[in-house]
């Protein structure tokens, strides 16, 4: 499993890592893994169309990283399931919008008013949070990263919160007064999230910084290390502000801070 | 009411929603039964009756039939969803919701109840058909008093087999926002990690098909006459 | 009525071609019941399938009423179609139906009044002998029962035109004779015309006005009923007339030959009609003093008239036997001395 | 070798409970051709059908060769029944094989060599003369193919014991007749058993043994075929003798007896075995100067012996004839008078 | 090689994945294919013969696997992948990748095939089992010899509906990273509404899915006898 032995590589003794991600993310990796390549990592990029399968092979050793998930959805997932897997490097935040095709401000939404959420369980909590930052609803105190509509303490406009797939989110937002979307998907969907928006994440918001996960005993592999540098380079840094024209936005933060954003 | 249960399998959800998401799978099955299986057994009445050499031979209907069916066989289920959102809503008001998913359900099970239905059509008895052009019946008289009751028996397996596959395809509409149980059991259960969810939704689910398939069972076998 | 004109009829499977008719000619007039017979495989079931356009002829036409069904319009041919009612070699009823609803099923297509379909299958079911059987499914039927339905569902509707495809192949005498009755009724009350297929010489001679006998895809001969009966001209026709005339030399006839005594003879007449034979046996007895008895005799009854066979044992001195036989050689009714190698037993 | 000891089956069906077979006790002894007959509904198939547990009996056993198949092993069963071939009423041919591996089934499933299917079932297509149909499919057969094939199939492992359930009657006589013979050959070659289900009085009297009449599930008459001919004592029994054996009147006897003219007498005798009419000849015709006619006769051939009815035509004076009734009264051969009141037309 | 598109439908994604990903679904497919339909027909007969008055009459074998059948068609098709996870990394050493979607997939059309077989197999004549019977068939020959060859042309449609819905299913089984064109239409195609991916993805799966149809009509077809 571990990769202990492999310390040493060259583009002659290559090494290989498996790294695990979801659906869209390849193009950065794509560009990554030629780069390693070159240096003699051999980058096998695994592609999951699920939020719980990369962390659950990646403790059982199926792939050596995996980058797909928030620090936020990262603890609870491995407090939840007890699993001994560390954040290793910080990559993108790509922040999360509130639109509407009626409606020009957050004021304008009426009572009543139907808003589509994510049904993906930390998208979901993203946005409740997004939508109390908005005033337009009180979450409990104790609302986690995976809490759902169940942890509504207040709903005082009487919002009916539609449940729905990230993607259908731009496709279904006629049909409702508002919707919650990622900023990737509503770049892929033509919308300009900084103009668009009626509200927004805030860039900073650290709980949703991406990252990259390995398993704690590997946590100071060269290899890894050295993948987490490529990533944080400015090369790939400017690949990706091009490749999501905006909706991802490279953030490179220090592990420290990363591990700090209030609970 | 799921207070009783043990804490390990005592589901985080509430009985209102388990009963609010029961009510809208047995809505969307309800509905989008009744419609697909009108259009499934239209479709596959028609690809068996005007395939060559049978009582509506008609090469173009069958010919174009056959390939449309196929071509919505081959969607799959979340893209089909998303191709049908301006016929849905044009349709339905909008293409959210419980009520907007039985267009895209409908499109999904239709052309899949047509193929079980053709299959089970087929195995009626030549004699039988030739009996009915015999005696003069006209071709609608053919389908509806001859063909389909003696394929009856086969005919109850096929849509009980379709029932449970949009059963099992409601599960899916949840990405409109369609709910129902399968989505609980996804959403609630699996992507929350909530044992007890997944435990009782799919226990639900199960207990769901098993109805259904005995029903199925039951009434196919009541009607099967050898 | 029913007119067969030319009709060829090919079938092919893989490299092989069967023709099951080839050019039929065949006439059916109104109000008649017309027989066909042949071996198994001869075409029969094409021919009578092909009246109704079951099997479309490949060449050739056929008329009902003067009117070629496969020139009509999708409507009108149901509309004759169902003045022809059809009986089935294979029963075909309905498996999903009950016994009653398979006879209500023709009229049930005509929008017939529910009492009036309940009366006519009441009293169709009560005909055929399964007023009892109402109720069960044709799967819980003996082969005759399904037949006798099947033929109960034909006549539902009073067809004008009935195709009987071995319509009492799998029926016991009795029943297979009330039910040619009720079909020469029917055809005699309704004056309705019925090509009947059958491989029974004695369903032909029991109802039929004429007979066509086919082989191999042809009618090799057809004419009246008596005419074929008395005096066919095909061996085939005569394998038929044997089967119920027959013609071979029966155990008693060849067991007396064999005794090979001198002083007997065997002599075969022939009866045709009428012929009668008191001068006959007055001769032999009287004039000659022969001892004479009938070995064995077969007539058989056909629309009022006996055909048949009488085997008569004669006994005497040889000298007085020899002279008889001069006698015989020259009489009406044409003895002929059987010998034992002359025929051969069928 | 089949023996039924007191077999009841009975079938429910909704609140319906039909007794097909009551009490049937029959015994079959090896080597013999047994007839079994019936109306259509009697129970025929079920009987047959249970022997070799088709229909489990309600109550009762089925022994065949001494073993009542229901208490066998599965492994031990099917070998048992691979040593009984049957035919069936409705074919149950593979609609998905040839006719080729139809007939090769039964011996594929005893894994016997390619060569050996290839030889014995193209002799038996060509038996029953269907060796050009060995590619077709059975759905491309006219009814008496199919059922050929179903008798080919029967035969083809060459078993002990053969259930024929209507074996015949989708054939024309002359395929039957040659059916017959065969099985008849295999029954005097191979000392096979064959149970023989038919509704064929002629089927009977061509090949059984014995018979046994069935009716509502009962057996009510059974003996050799000589005596159940000679002699039926059940009115169903009589039936069935009647149907090749018409006892009605003849036509051209009614057409005599109805001219009703007082110098003519009509006189019936009955021919049982080898009854001589020689001295009624004699004493009619030279001792009271009668004209004797033969005016009808039907003698069927029964196993050697003829049995049959004789129609004599008496025409002299009034008084002669009326003196000679007193001669025929105490004549043997016991002639009576048919006076047309006393027998009605079957 | 997909550059002579006009823009508006010329995929984001090179033409390299989408010929891997079309290898992925064709392993995918033929791999649980061969499995399932092994599987499926196994259990169709089981559930045929073993039913009330069938050769092999088995109540406690007819009883246990109908229901279980039941559950493995009720739960959800994701759950049911993890729900196996251990299983199948217990069998193929690993529980993501395209091989390792080999078993859910199994286990996914398993139970529906054999749901499909069962109803072709009822429609076999009696009266054919009776001739086996009779004839001393083993219950292995009766089955192998008399009732599969007489269903083979709905048993064929049967397969073809089968693999149709296990085509649709590997687009499911990306949740454990087993690619194949459905995935990519789903994700690089409806996730980030390239219109283009999403054209020629869908494109590629009806082509599948209209040769599949054909070759299954067309050998059912060829086989039927009636
Ligand atoms: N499965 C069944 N359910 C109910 N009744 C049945 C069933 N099978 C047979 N019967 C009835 O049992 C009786 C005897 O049937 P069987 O088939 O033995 O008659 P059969 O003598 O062979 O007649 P046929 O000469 O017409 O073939 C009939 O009245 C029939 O309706
Ligand atoms: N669909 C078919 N394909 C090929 N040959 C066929 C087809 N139908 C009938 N035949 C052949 O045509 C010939 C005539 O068949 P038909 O059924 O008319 O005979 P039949 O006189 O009714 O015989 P039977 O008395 O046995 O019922 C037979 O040799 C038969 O094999
Ligand atoms: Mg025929
Ligand atoms: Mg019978």
């Amino acid at each position: 499993d571990s990769l202990d032995e492999t310390t040493d590589y060259s583009p002659d003794n290559p090494v290989s890592v498996k790294i695990g991600v979801t659906g869209t993310d390849t193009p950065q990796w794509d560009f990554i893994a030629d780069i390693a390549a070159e240096e003699g990592i051999e980058i096998e990029i695994v592609r999951f169309n699920d939020y719980v399968q990369p962390n659950q092979a990646l403790a059982d050793g199926e792939i050596d990283a995996n980058a797909f998930q928030t620090i936020s959805y990262f603890d609870h997932f491995i407090e939840e399931h007890d699993l001994d897997l560390t954040a290793i490097g910080s990559t993108v935040l790509a922040p999360m919008g509130l639109y509407s095709t009626k409606y020009d401000s957050v004021d304008d939404i009426p009572d009543g008013a139907e808003i589509t959420i994510d049904k993906e369980a930390t998208n979901q909590a993203r946005n409740l949070m997004l939508l109390q930052e908005a005033g337009l609803l009180e979450l409990e105190d104790d609302f986690g990263v995976t809490s759902g509509v169940d942890q509504i303490k207040n709903n005082p406009k009487n919002i009916k919160l539609t449940e729905i797939v990230a993607g259908n989110a731009p496709r279904l937002m006629e049909d409702v007064d508002a919707a919650l979307i990622n900023n990737g998907i509503a770049v892929d969907a033509g919308l300009v999230p900084p103009e668009d928006a009626i509200a927004l994440e805030s860039e900073t918001a650290t709980p949703y910084i991406n990252i990259i996960a390995a398993r704690s005993e590997d946590a100071d592999n060269p290899v890894l290390q050295r993948i987490v540098d490529i990533y944080q380079s400015d090369e790939v840094k400017t690949f990706i502000e091009e490749e999501y024209a905006g909706a991802t936005i490279p953030t490179y933060i220090s592990l420290d801070e990363l591990n700090s954003y209030p609970r | 009411m799921l207070e009783w249960l043990p804490e390990a399998i005592r589901p985080n959800i509430t009985s209102e929603l388990l009963l609010e998401s029961l009510y809208e799978t047995v809505y969307m099955v309800g509905w989008s039964l009744l419609f697909s299986g009108v259009i499934g057994i239209l479709l596959g009445v028609t690809l068996v009756v005007t395939r060559p050499g049978h009582i509506l031979e008609n090469s173009f209907v069958f010919h174009t039939l056959n390939p449309i069916i196929n071509v919505l066989r081959s969607v799959p289920f979340i893209i089909l969803l998303v191709a049908l959102i301006p016929f849905t809503r044009f349709l339905m008001g909008s293409a959210i919701g419980t009520t907007a998913a039985i267009v895209p359900l409908v499109f999904y099970a239709g052309p899949y109840i047509a193929r079980l239905i053709e299959n089970s059509l087929l195995e009626v008895e030549p004699g039988i058909i030739e009996a009915a052009d015999a005696m003069g019946a006209s071709k609608a008289q053919i389908i509806f008093r001859f063909i389909l009751p003696e394929a009856l028996s086969s005919l109850l397996l096929s849509l009980t087999t379709a029932t449970i596959g949009l059963v099992g395809a409601t599960a899916m509409a949840g990405a409109i926002g369609a709910g129902g149980i399968g989505d609980v059991a996804i959403t609630y259960g699996y992507q929350r990690f909530d044992n007890g969810t997944m435990l009782i939704t799919v226990l639900l689910l199960i207990v769901i098909v098993q109805g259904l398939q005995s029903l199925g069972n039951i009434s196919s076998k009541r009607v099967r006459r050898r | 009525m029913i007119e067969f004109k030319q009709v060829t009829k090919t079938f092919h499977s893989g490299n092989q071609t069967v023709t099951a008719l080839d050019n039929v000619n065949l006439h059916v007039a109104r109000g008649e019941i017309y027989g066909v017979i042949g071996f198994s495989g001869a075409g029969k079931s094409t021919l009578i399938r092909s009246a109704n356009l079951l099997e479309r002829p490949t060449s050739g036409e056929v008329l009902i009423n003067g009117v070629n069904l496969a020139t009509l319009k999708s409507r009108e041919l149901q509309k004759a179609k169902r003045n022809i009612g059809m009986i089935f070699q294979h029963f075909n009823l309905l498996q999903s139906k009950t016994v009653f609803d398979n006879v209500a099923t023709p009229l049930k297509l005509t929008r017939t009044p529910k009492a009036d379909i309940r009366k006519r299958v009441t009293e169709l079911l009560s005909f055929v002998g399964l007023s009892d059987k109402a109720d069960n499914y044709p799967e819980q039927l003996s082969g005759g029962q399904k037949q006798r339905i099947g033929i109960a569902r034909a006549l539902a509707t009073n067809p004008e035109v009935l195709l009987c495809d071995e319509a009492t192949s799998a029926l016991d005498p009795d029943t297979t004779s009330s039910i040619l009755h009720l079909l020469k009724k029917i055809n005699i009350e309704y004056n309705i015309t019925i090509l009947m297929i059958t491989h029974e010489m004695s369903v032909i001679r029991e109802i039929c006005d004429k007979v066509a006998v086919m082989e191999k895809g042809r009618i090799i001969e057809e004419g009246s009923v008596l005419s074929i009966f008395s005096n066919p001209q095909h061996p085939t026709t005569e394998k038929f007339v044997r089967s119920i005339i027959p013609t071979g030399l029966p155990a008693r006839v060849k067991e007396a030959l064999q005794q090979k005594e001198p002083n007997r003879r065997i002599y075969e007449v022939t009866v045709t009609g009428d012929s009668s034979h008191s001068d006959l046996l007055r001769s032999l007895i009287q004039t000659f003093g022969i001892e004479v008895d009938i070995l064995h005799a077969t007539m058989n009854d056909i629309q009022g008239t006996s055909f048949g066979r009488i085997y008569f044992d004669l006994r005497a001195e040889p000298e007085i036997l020899a002279e008889a036989s001069n006698y015989l050689k020259s009489h009406p009714l044409q003895p002929k001395e059987v010998t034992g190698d002359a025929r051969v037993a069928a």
